[in-house]
């Protein structure tokens, strides 16, 4: 780990203005469960920490008029104990599917969300592009872990966030602020992910010096379902193959309008139009399921060693839509 | 080291050449020790490279020609 | 006159300890957190030391620059490792990720990291070649080597004329051991040149020796001591080039040094065990007996060898006509260590698969096959089969075989999770290792033992302390085992299983020298037969008469007490060897995730005469679930690109948790005719099944084989890919 | 500042339902931005006041005493526990959050010390297993990991005594999957899973 200032700001004006010196080689702590060992692998090497677990208007869960803002310090533990979350299944079902009471207690959601990729190569110290000489080490090297989708383009890293796809299929923004003292914007989730076309790029639309302060979620309706199928090898601690959100609104048993989201199976997380159009209009049974899971990855282009991973997503599909709408049977 | 190596008159093993059977054997009776392995390590060097950069095992380190081979005379 | 005086145990009804369920007497350090190990020694003034290791899998290295870290203030010195010494004979190639080139000692190990950073190596990235699988690939590159071939009997006439013919691809990648505490050690000077070594070792007795020649000074300068130890597995005998490096750093500075390698290097290292694949047809008469085994495997254990040896190959089991062939790769892969049963967990992959997919190809019941061809397994022990058929029978009981048996990859389950049933066979050594202790009791009834052993977890103090209690008739608490240092008598390493056997049978034999000496004393003062006396909770009793308390017998030693020596192994019955061992695993498969859980685990273990029940089921647990991780999850994986040990981290190294593990059975076989073959070690055997008994339980369920090992659900679903049709 | 790809993925927004649309939130986030700018106009100064890289006064607070070190913002807890305050319990195993051989509780939560920097767990309750057995006062975890003999090697143990401390405080009633669930976060090499589950199922039946 490479040397640097801490600061421990009380509000996010005070948070903002730490973040912005050094030119912006600064660095948010929040649980610490990635960014520590970023630091200890010299991955992020920032000239100031910002630790911004001290600052109030970050924690908690609130009802708004139109709907909820989260803030970007809601542990995995506030998620499933919140009340007002409690409706949102597919986000609970990811929190509770982190088996392990230390993650729990001190991830947050702001954290996950800007998890950095689990690529070994990255890890590795190759960079989030992982190319050598020109090259990129993913294409010809072992990527069982890596791309189906998206990975066109020199990024073909998996987006490591659990909760995103389920956010986005919640149609969740997230609040922004810096890295001017008064700069806030609310993106879209989906629109906060990008895929790094050169090396100097990260993984998001976070500009040095920026943080996400609150998530906003839209009020639920009675007629909202949703639910999250992640694919796990381990029971434990682990993370997943491939991970599919949807969320459903489902009046007389016809589904109205649909958002299908993958995780791990592209650079950002992915919204599949083609999946949600199937179900639109349609009632959900195992066929329709299976259609909406083909669909899904009906556009994968698997890397050399990582086809088996279009089936896992393809699954992962399925069984969230049949999850949510309560028909799932069998699975591991 | 070549297969041709191992084919030549073989000495003694090396005294520096360790396996985790030599220390199974404390107060074992001759007919009983284990021989190890397969896993050998130079006790000079306490890796499996030799004090002369070559490998070594049990061809390897019987080779009486070889600069660092020692043996127990 | 009384019995004869030999050293044995008594007869089993009699035991009050011997075979019972005891809680380990360390316990209270290690579970509160009290225990010290070598990574927690810090005595004022430690250094910490970190490494520079070179991440090419082959390279030279033309540059090595310290100067630098040594102008950081904090850092106390710079070790240079042999592949980092450019001016030493041969100098500079480098042969695989992970090799040390430097060290850096420094008042804090931020420091030391900091040193590290600074230091310029620079290299010449060479040609590597990193794929233990592809014996095609490997030969072309000239990486190959043959390392044994052998035949018997008639092997082409038997497969001409076997009624049911099999032939097939397996294989086991590379695993590390993974300690969890990493090998390292703690040096520091001590007056008169005195070397004091705290060190993460299964070998205590042996360690003097390795850092005393490297050193130059003299082995009896030497102290070693190993209180605890955090996990071995069959890696921890050498001193090791980075225990000289501390060393060395040590003596530079006038300081301690402790160094521990970080979880990388511990990976990359410090020891992993070979892989295995094999190619190999098998053939059947009607009844199920196999008959023909032609076998060709080959695997890496590195760049040197160490690779699995031609013997062993098929595994348990012999046949008539039987021929194989073994073949080395070397590759630019981080050499092997001894890893829990060497190498058996993989012979019994390379060969129970097989078995099984043969039977899997007759339409019989693996069960019944494996039956049938039990008297096959003599040649390794005459004893095994009677053995393996009780062993059968309470494993499939405990399982529920018959009921729940399928053929392979029919009536498995409805939806896409599929269950199956599997099993396989292992037979392992073991016995007494090479043991001396002393015994020591105090003349006011306190006993005491010495021993230069170690517990690697296995139990060792508690297994010496029921010993001596259950001799002496006292109760555990009366008992004080002093062990895990070389200032003790010398004592086997912990290996092979024979760690309880050495340390049982020494301890027995000098608590019965001591016992028949007090025995005599007691009978010249009170007058009685000393053939007739036994010790009895805390008494000396002739028969149902109480004669003295162990403490009046104790004073009939006078003030100085007495001390005994014990020594072993030894011809007497109290210790002895082979072992055989039946486990069966069932398991869901999910088949359009590929992923595998274990529903329920089985072990039937023999091992003769059990000293403590509760910690030998925890062998047989803990080699279960090391056994599911090598099944189904834990690989190293080289990438082919950067010759890397790519996944060289907790993260992407996937070990099971507690979830992982399914309901695990375990059975010790212990009838009197096992108790009366005395102790044989227990540590490795149950590690060997579980590989193959899960893989025949997935291939059970799923109706197809999924050749390698450990079974990813990407393994998996290629595996049902191809099945289909589709591609590999 | 949106990337093309993903804005070619995404497509036209075809709901009529609220969770597509998110309508409203313009306003909220105003007003969040009104709170924040006050906090700005008060915290201007503070927010130059970032320390300095150097090693530092640093107080932390372990099992009821407070540690009074000189570290550099870098040092985490882990290493600052082990190295500095000398309570060698918790263990350094992987570093990358995934083994819980370094469990601590803080504030009454199992948490990774290797995850945290001890600059920034000041003025928290930490708890190492030191403190389950100090003065004379054992936690009942201690004993029934001996009795279900939960250790071998014993380097995984003392993580593992303090995360099922932890979630027994939470999960008194806890069931077999409960505890599989929570106690996830924790590895062992030798395999003392049966006994950690039998031992943590015993605790809950008795209410522990």
């Amino acid at each position: 780990m490479k040397n640097f200032e801490f600061a421990s700001p009380q509000t996010e004006a005070e948070a903002v203005g730490l973040l912005q010196d050094h030119g912006g080689r600064t660095a948010v702590l929040a649980g610490g469960t990635d960014l520590v060992g970023l630091l200890q692998a010299d991955l992020v090497a920032p000239e100031r920490v910002v630790d911004v677990r001290q600052i109030q208007s970050m924690s908690g869960v609130r009802r708004e008029a139109d709907g909820l803002w989260v803030g970007a310090l809601t542990t995995l533990d506030d998620v499933l104990a919140s009340p007002l979350l409690k409706p949102y299944l597919s986000l609970v079902q990811v929190a509770d599917a982190h088996h392990a009471i230390q993650i729990q207690s001190s991830g947050t959601l702001g954290g996950d969300l800007c998890h950095l990729p689990n690529c070994w190569y990255y890890r590795n110290g190759y960079g989030l592009l992982a190319m050598k000489d020109g090259e990129s080490l993913v294409e010809t090297g072992d990527n069982r872990y890596h791309a189906i989708l998206g990975n066109s383009g020199p990024a073909k890293f998996v987006n490591a966030s659990r909760f995103a796809p389920a956010l986005i299929a919640w149609g969740a923004k997230v609040r922004i602020i810096g890295p001017a003292p008064e700069q806030v914007e609310v993106v879209p989730l989906e629109y906060f992910y990008i895929s790094p076309k050169s090396a100097n790029q990260g993984n998001t639309i976070l500009k040095p010096g920026q943080l996400i302060s609150h998530i906003w979620l839209p009020a639920i309706e009675p007629t909202h379902v949703s639910a999250t199928y992640e694919v796990l090898q381990m029971e434990g601690l682990d993370w997943p193959l491939a991970t599919a959100s949807v969320t459903l609104d489902v009046e007389g048993g016809i589904v109205r309008a649909a958002r299908v989201v993958l995780g791990h199976v592209a650079p950002t997380p992915w919204v599949s139009q083609e999946a949600a159009s199937l179900l639109r209009n349609q009632m959900v049974t195992e066929d329709l399921a299976n259609a909406v899971g083909a669909a899904a990855v009906s556009k994968a282009t698997p890397l050399s060693n990582n086809e088996y991973k279009v089936q896992i997503a393809k699954t992962a599909v399925k069984r969230a839509v049949l999850k949510a709408v309560g028909q799932l049977e069998g699975g591991l | 080291m070549s297969d041709e190596l191992s084919q030549l008159p073989q000495a003694e093993r090396c005294t520096n050449l360790l396996c985790k059977g030599l220390y199974l054997n404390v107060g074992q009776p001759p007919g009983k020790r284990v021989t190890g392995d397969g896993n050998f390590w130079c006790g000079k060097t306490q890796t499996i490279i030799g004090p002369d950069r070559n490998f070594v095992g049990d061809g390897e380190c019987r080779h009486t020609g070889r600069s660092c081979y020692e043996g127990n005379t | 006159m009384a019995e004869e005086r030999k050293f044995g145990w008594g007869p089993r009804k009699d035991n009050v300890l011997i075979g019972k369920s005891i809680q380990r007497i360390d316990g209270f350090e290690k579970v509160s957190g009290k225990a010290q190990y070598t990574a927690d020694i810090n005595t004022p003034g430690t250094l910490y030391a970190k490494l520079l290791t070179c991440t090419h899998a082959h390279a030279k290295l033309k540059k090595l620059d310290v100067e630098p870290a040594k102008k950081i203030p904090g850092v106390r010195a710079v070790y240079i490792f042999p592949a980092g010494d450019l001016k030493a004979e041969g100098a500079g190639e480098i042969f695989w990720d992970g090799t040390l080139i430097a060290a850096v000692a420094a008042d804090r190990p931020e420091i030391a990291e900091d040193g590290v950073k600074a230091i310029i190596a620079e290299y010449e990235v060479l040609d590597h070649i990193v794929d233990e699988e592809d014996l095609k690939a490997a030969e072309a590159k000239g990486a190959t080597k043959a390392v044994g071939k052998n035949a018997k009997g008639k092997v082409e006439d038997a497969l001409k004329t076997a009624k049911h013919v099999h032939k097939g691809y397996y294989g086991v990648h590379t695993i590390s051991h993974m300690c969890l505490e990493p090998h390292g050690t703690h040096c520091e000077w001590k007056a008169d040149e005195v070397l004091d070594i705290h060190a993460s070792t299964q070998n205590v007795s042996g360690l003097a020796g390795q850092f005393a020649g490297p050193l130059g000074i003299d082995a009896a300068k030497v102290l070693v001591t190993a209180n605890f130890e955090g996990g071995g597995f069959g890696s921890k005998f050498a001193a090791d080039e980075w225990g000289i490096a501390a060393a060395k750093m040590a003596k530079e500075t006038g300081k301690p040094v402790k160094l521990m390698l970080d979880r990388a290097t511990e990976l990359k290292a410090a020891g992993t065990r070979p892989s295995g694949y094999i190619d190999v047809t098998l053939g059947a008469d009607e009844t199920g007996k196999i008959v023909a085994w032609d076998s060709h495997h080959w695997g890496s254990g590195g760049i040197s060898g160490g690779s699995i040896p031609v013997g062993g190959i098929p595994y348990v089991f012999d046949f008539e006509n039987r021929s194989r062939t073994a073949t080395q790769l070397n590759c630019n892969v981080g050499p092997t260590r001894a890893w829990r049963a060497p190498p058996h967990p993989q012979l019994c992959i390379l060969t129970h698969c097989a078995i099984d997919d043969l039977a899997m190809k007759m339409g019989k019941d693996s069960y019944d096959v494996f039956l049938t061809n039990l008297e096959q397994t003599a040649g390794t022990a005459a004893h095994l089969p009677e053995t393996y058929k009780a062993e059968m029978e309470i494993a499939a009981k405990l399982i529920g075989w018959k009921e729940k048996w399928h053929p392979h990859g029919k009536d498995a389950g409805k939806g896409a999770v599929k269950r199956g049933l599997g099993m396989a066979l292992h037979t392992w050594g073991g016995g007494a290792g090479g043991c001396a202790c002393n015994v020591k009791i105090h003349a006011d009834g306190s006993v005491e033992s010495f021993v230069g052993s170690q517990d690697i977890g296995t139990g060792t103090r508690t297994v010496i302390a029921i010993t001596l209690a259950e001799t002496f008739g006292l109760p555990l608490t009366a008992i004080k085992v002093n062990l895990g240092s070389n200032q003790y008598p010398a004592s086997a390493a912990s290996g092979g299983s024979i760690t309880v056997g050495g340390v049982s049978g020494a301890h027995r034999r000098a608590a019965q020298t001591a016992l028949w000496k007090i025995f005599d004393l007691v009978a010249a003062k009170y007058k009685v037969d000393a053939g007739t006396l036994a010790a009895k909770e805390g008494s000396i009793v002739s028969g149902d008469k109480k004669v003295c308390t162990w403490k009046q017998a104790s004073m009939l030693l006078g003030p100085m007490g007495l001390e005994t020596k014990g020594e072993g192994p030894a011809e007497d019955g109290l210790t002895s060897s082979r072992v055989g061992g039946v486990q069966m695993a069932d398991v869901s498969v999910d088949s359009e995730t590929g992923i595998v859980r274990i529903n329920k685990y089985v072990a039937v273990q023999d091992c003769g005469l059990i000293i403590d029940e509760l910690t030998a089921k925890s062998q047989i647990y803990g080699a279960v679930i090391m056994g599911i991780a090598y099944a189904l999850s834990e690989e190293r994986v080289m990438d082919k690109k950067t010759g890397r040990y790519i996944n060289a981290d907790l993260q992407n190294y996937k070990l099971p948790r507690i979830g992982d593990i399914g309901e695990i059975v375990v059975n010790i076989y212990q009838p009197d005719s096992e108790y009366s073959r005395g102790v044989i070690g227990l540590g490795e055997p149950p590690v060997i099944s579980p590989g193959a008994a899960i893989s025949n339980a997935v291939a059970n369920a799923l109706g197809v084989r999924v050749p390698v090992v450990p079974l990813t659900p990407q393994r998996v679903l290629a595996a049902l890919s191809k099945s289909k049709g589709g591609a590999a | 500042m949106r990337d093309r790809e993903t804005q070619e993925r995404y497509g036209p927004d075809v709901s009529r339902r609220s969770f597509l649309k998110g309508s409203g939130v313009a306003v909220a986030a105003t007003a969040i931005a009104t709170a924040a700018e006050e906090a700005l106009a008060q915290d201007k100064k503070a927010a130059s006041a970032a320390s300095s890289s150097k090693a530092q006064d640093v107080e932390l607070t372990i099992n009821g005493e407070v540690h009074k070190l000189k570290l550099e913002p870098r040092v985490t807890l882990l290493d600052a526990i082990r190295n500095d305050c000398h309570l060698t319990g918790c263990k350094e195993v992987c570093t990358t959050k995934n083994c819980g051989a370094c469990t601590v509780m803080i504030d009454g939560k199992a948490v990774y010390a290797c995850t945290r920097l001890a600059i920034a767990e000041q003025g928290k309750k930490i708890t190492t297993v030191e403190a389950l057995s100090a003065g004379g006062k054992v936690d009942p975890v201690i004993p029934c990991f001996i009795k279900h003999d939960a250790t071998q090697c014993g380097y995984c143990t003392p993580g593992f005594v303090v995360a099922t401390r932890a979630f027994l405080n939470e999960h008194p009633k806890a069931t077999l999957e409960e505890i599989q669930k929570g106690l996830g976060g924790n590895l062992c090499r030798c395999g003392t899973y049966d006994g950690v589950a039998k031992c943590a199922l015993e605790l809950a039946k008795g209410g522990a």
